[in-house]
């Protein structure tokens, strides 16, 4: 059940001219957040801009006892709303209201879990690791930015003992070229069906259908997280579905309860809309 | 203790606040955030016969103060909703309200007839004010005879409460206030959104799939406001006021310009949790100036002797 | 470098923004602010043939993303503006465009014969949709007949282009858009504002003493960008686009839609230095996308191959 | 000629829960403005709230080497735009457009000046009090509030040999009652005519019509700036008027260019508004 927090802004990071981490104390919500799920922030009282938005949970906060506070979310400026999240300042006040939506499910060992992140898309996966890394499944994050400075956290996730391949479209950091590109060698490499392995994938929406379409070439489960407009986050507007696969055709569904997670294999990427950064 | 109830027809309401159609899905999807029971009353989405999709994505776009929808009506129809949703909505004590939709005349009252049969719809909302859908009762909500004959038609097949929904894209929305009344609605509720559009002027592509869209939000409550007020003086059966509602002072601008009751439905995309807020916020008003009955406030506008319109 | 002149019939505006009317006096009270011959074009406050006082304060209220007005057309008179305006005005090179009020048409086309004998006059926008007073000539904007009757009065007393300006607050606005091509229109102009009110929930009183005001500002811009375009569909005479302009943007959205020029009045009150703005913002857009003309631009939304509306 | 500054503000100090003051870097406008003009201050980027509002200019903001580097405005919280501008802070940047409006002329000594203010209507009179200072010409301010807590800057008045009659509805402070009842006194005290005194007053719009009465009752010239709602501050919107005389009736002239200031004798009050703290 979401609770809906006028949640106290413990810090504003920023880790780029158009990325930030903003803090929120909200225990409430980041004590039943789990991988994958999402809030929706009110990013001002008034009406610049009126409606909120949707952002995945990013890190669970903790004080130094190791006690959840609150949570926080990777943030990329596009907009009115995302701008205000830019520039908002610590002591401020905005209401978030969540956890929403259909989680990751980590997958236990020996399965292997893979990650694939594109810019901010590595928003959900702070939480999946540390999911996967409680549970002991060995897992790999793939990510993928446009140039150095938009690769975030890597020591979070090495920390962590995540495996990380990083490229970069300019290749200043990492590997040249898209994500993808070492995914499908690396698929290849095991062989179809060899080990177990799940792949998880957040970012644009073309690099998760590509996402979806190795995987698939390679007999594996894809779940990805789809960010389409939202309206509500709650299942009262219909504004944010996504089309499903229902017979030869495809079926409208509301991404913010029936997802934000998705089996790729169900979705009918011909017919998605594609927002995105 | 100020007594919030308040009656549409033969439809009693704990209070005058409802959750507008296709802004609270069926219901159901709020039913673990809170007890909709507290609610004055329910209209679940646009329901016609069959099935529909609605129009493909991007459906919705902010603009100042309010924002442009073009869902295209997607539900699962009367039937299943009957089947699957309404027991529920029962079971959790929802004042419910249906939305009804239609292509055809024969379309509405079969609707209706479905809805009358079934147990635990306490009145019938009809959507004849859809800007979204070229079958979607704009062309019976455009026209006089068009209104008054879905009204008659409906009203021949139901005795729940009839509450035909207009639309503000009319010149004149008191006679469509009027036809309806002749035709035999038990009240009226207004307004619909307004047909807009919104454009992309990097791509010059508009921002919605299905170009129009209808406008919502605070943008329109002036508009909403006059039009209550309007339809106020022309009619005697109870209206039901909505547009841009987000505060309690916004409700009490609809009530006193002549709504019974009000619909929010765009505030509640932003605060999901408003309803407990506009109650409190109605009791404390009533405290303040001593009125006891909500029904004593109902048109209760006062206009210096000066010159009026 | 990108050319910003459009033509509007047989007139030729230096760029596309000009000022609404009744949100910038008569002009000169932004003569010393900077230079009027940059505009496009300045449409001044609406004459009549007499002077008017205009309704009492308050005249406006702010409202969510707008405001309303009620100043009830308050006014020099139009013979004193040609004698005591006019003049300077056109010294410092203003395209100066006349908003043209009436209660009968007899008054219509009297203020617009003495306009058209006065030097200086660009063109004659016709009120025939000011919301705010009885006989502001909205009788005429409402009616089909009525907008034809008063532009073909107008049409017979001057050679000067001629624009009606259409009221919103219409059910189908493109069927007075032909009415006006019909009768002999240059150009169209809209929209003027919406009929709205506001009350103050504590008095229960109307915020403006008039009671109804009309809605302007950026809360009404999606719905008037829907007019134009269906405007555009209907008639070949251009079309001037108003109604929420804040930035190049919002009048890209217009442009677009199918409008040839726009003008600006709210947001002139939020920023009176808005023009320089607006006139670079279109600039800078035309070198990024290499257009050339501004009507390379008008009436370009492109609609992917989906359904229409 | 007004000039538009997007504004740096210096300072926020609050006086009380509903006043406070606030400075803005605007020298090219505070180097102009004359007593009892005003700025339109834009509350806020967006629409919360969408229009200007007006402010009389407070003080004239200087460096320690006296010079002018801004101006101040004294604002008190009644709705959306004075509690934005009560809650801004340090280092934020608003519009702020001016100096507008007509303003006060002050007398030559032998004449003497009497200013009367009514709560935030002190506002004018900083600058005014400064003005007759340079001049010489000895003054007096009728100062009238709620309570205590509602009488700010006597000592700005008091050193510049400004002599202070404080008046507050509870008696909390000074003489309790109406600033009328000590003004009316005086003046009868000096009798008709006697000595050449010109009367300035703002506040309330009751307050003003009062003092109006009082100053035409003893034949003394009475200066009042009036407090409208305005929309542009420029002449574009006509929605400022206030009622002058015309013959029998009165004709409306627009108060923010034909204004603020008004001689109180020229005004049908009977027709005026009030809109007011
Ligand atoms: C479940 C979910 C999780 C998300 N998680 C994150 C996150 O962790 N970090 C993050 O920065 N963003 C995330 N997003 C995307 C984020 O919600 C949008 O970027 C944001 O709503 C844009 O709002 P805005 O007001 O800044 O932009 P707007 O002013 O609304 O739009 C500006 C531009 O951004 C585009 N846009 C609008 N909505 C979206 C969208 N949902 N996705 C992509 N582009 C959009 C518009 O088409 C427009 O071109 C998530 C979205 C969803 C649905
Ligand atoms: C020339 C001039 C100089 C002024 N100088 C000052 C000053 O130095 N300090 C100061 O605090 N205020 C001053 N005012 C008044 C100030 O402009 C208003 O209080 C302000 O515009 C209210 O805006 P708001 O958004 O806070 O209130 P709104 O939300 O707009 O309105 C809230 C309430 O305040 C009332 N109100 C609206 N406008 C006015 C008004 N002009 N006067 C009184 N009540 C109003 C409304 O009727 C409503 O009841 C001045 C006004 C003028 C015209
Ligand atoms: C996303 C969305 C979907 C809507 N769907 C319906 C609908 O199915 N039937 C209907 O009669 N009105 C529908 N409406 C209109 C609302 O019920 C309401 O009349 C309108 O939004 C004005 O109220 P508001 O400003 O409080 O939102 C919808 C509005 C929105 C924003
Ligand atoms: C204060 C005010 C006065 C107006 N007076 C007139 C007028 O005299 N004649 C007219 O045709 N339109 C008048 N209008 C309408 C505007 O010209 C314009 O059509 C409308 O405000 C929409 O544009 P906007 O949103 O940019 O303000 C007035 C608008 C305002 C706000
Ligand atoms: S965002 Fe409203 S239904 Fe999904
Ligand atoms: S405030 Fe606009 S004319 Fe005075």
């Amino acid at each position: 059940m979401p609770v809906d927090v006028l949640a106290e802004i413990l810090s504003n990071t920023r880790l780029a001219p158009d990325y930030n981490v903003v803090t929120f104390r909200a225990p409430q919500i980041a004590d039943m957040a789990a991988p994958g799920q999402f809030v929706m922030v009110r990013c001002a009282q008034g009406l610049d801009p009126m409606l909120r938005r949707p952002f995945s949970i990013f890190e669970h906060v903790r004080d130094a006892e190791g006690r959840i506070v609150g949570l926080s979310i990777l943030n990329k400026r596009v907009g009115a709303g995302t701008s205000r999240l830019y520039d908002v300042t610590a002591g401020e006040r905005l209401s978030v209201l969540g956890p929403l939506g259909r989680p990751f499910v980590p997958v236990p060992p020996p399965e292997e879990a893979w990650m694939v992140a594109g810019g901010v898309g590595l928003a959900p996966f702070a939480s999946l690791a540390e999911a996967l890394a409680e549970r002991g499944t060995s897992a790999t994050l793939f990510y993928g930015g446009r140039s150095a400075r938009d690769i975030y956290y890597e020591d979070f996730f090495t920390r962590l003992g995540i495996r990380l391949v990083v490229t970069t479209e300019d290749g200043s950091r990492g590997e040249k070229g898209r994500v993808t590109a070492p995914l499908e060698r690396e698929l290849t490499a095991r062989g179809p069906g060899s080990t177990n392995l799940t792949i998880y994938a957040c970012g644009p929406t073309p690099m998760m259908r590509a996402v979806a379409g190795v995987g698939a070439a390679s007999g594996r489960r894809v779940f990805v997280s789809l960010e389409p407009v939202m309206g509500c986050g709650m299942g009262g507007c219909y504004s944010c579905v996504v089309p499903v696969q229902q017979g030869a055709g495809h079926h409208f569904v509301r991404s913010c309860i029936e997802g934000p997670v998705f089996d790729a294999h169900s979705l009918v990427w011909d017919a998605m809309t594609s927002t995105g950064h | 203790m100020a007594d919030l109830s308040v009656r549409i027809g033969s439809l009693d309401l704990r209070n005058p606040f409802m959750a507008a159609s296709g802004c609270f899905g069926y219901g159901l999807e709020y039913a673990d955030a809170f007890d909709l029971s507290t609610l004055g009353g329910v209209v679940v989405k646009g329901l016609f016969l069959k099935e529909r999709e609605g129009h493909p994505p991007p459906r919705i776009v902010e603009t100042p103060g309010g924002m442009l929808n073009a869902i295209g009506l997607q539900g699962i129809g009367v039937r299943r909703f009957v089947a699957e949703r309404l027991p529920e909505l029962r079971r959790l004590g929802a004042t419910v309200v249906v939305n009804v939709c239609g292509s055809t005349l024969d379309e509405y009252a079969e609707v209706s007839r479905i809805l009358s049969d079934a147990e635990g719809v306490a009145a019938l909302e009809l959507n004849i004010s859809c800007p979204n859908i070229k079958e979607g009762g704009i062309q019976f909500g455009c026209s006089l005879t068009g209104t008054y004959d879905v009204v008659s038609a409906i009203r021949k097949v139901t005795s729940l409460p009839i509450i035909p929904k207009l639309t503000p894209n009319v010149t004149d929305v008191s006679s469509f206030a009027r036809a309806s009344e002749d035709a035999g609605a038990d009240a009226i509720s207004l307004v619909n959104t307004f047909l807009a559009m919104a454009i992309d002027v990097e791509t010059r592509r508009p921002k919605l799939s299905n170009v129009m869209g209808g406008l919502s939000g605070p943008a329109i409550r002036p508009i909403a406001v006059r039009m209550v007020w309007e339809c106020r003086q022309a009619v005697k059966i109870p209206i039901i006021g909505m547009g841009g509602i987000q505060t309690t002072a916004d409700a009490l601008e609809f009530i006193i310009a002549g709504a019974t009751a009000v619909q929010v439905g765009t505030a509640n995309f932003v605060d999901p949790f408003i309803w407990p807020t506009l109650i409190n916020g109605l009791t404390d008003y009533m405290r303040r100036h001593a009125i006891a009955r909500v029904a004593d406030l109902v048109g209760r506008l006062e206009i210096p002797g000066k010159e009026h319109a």
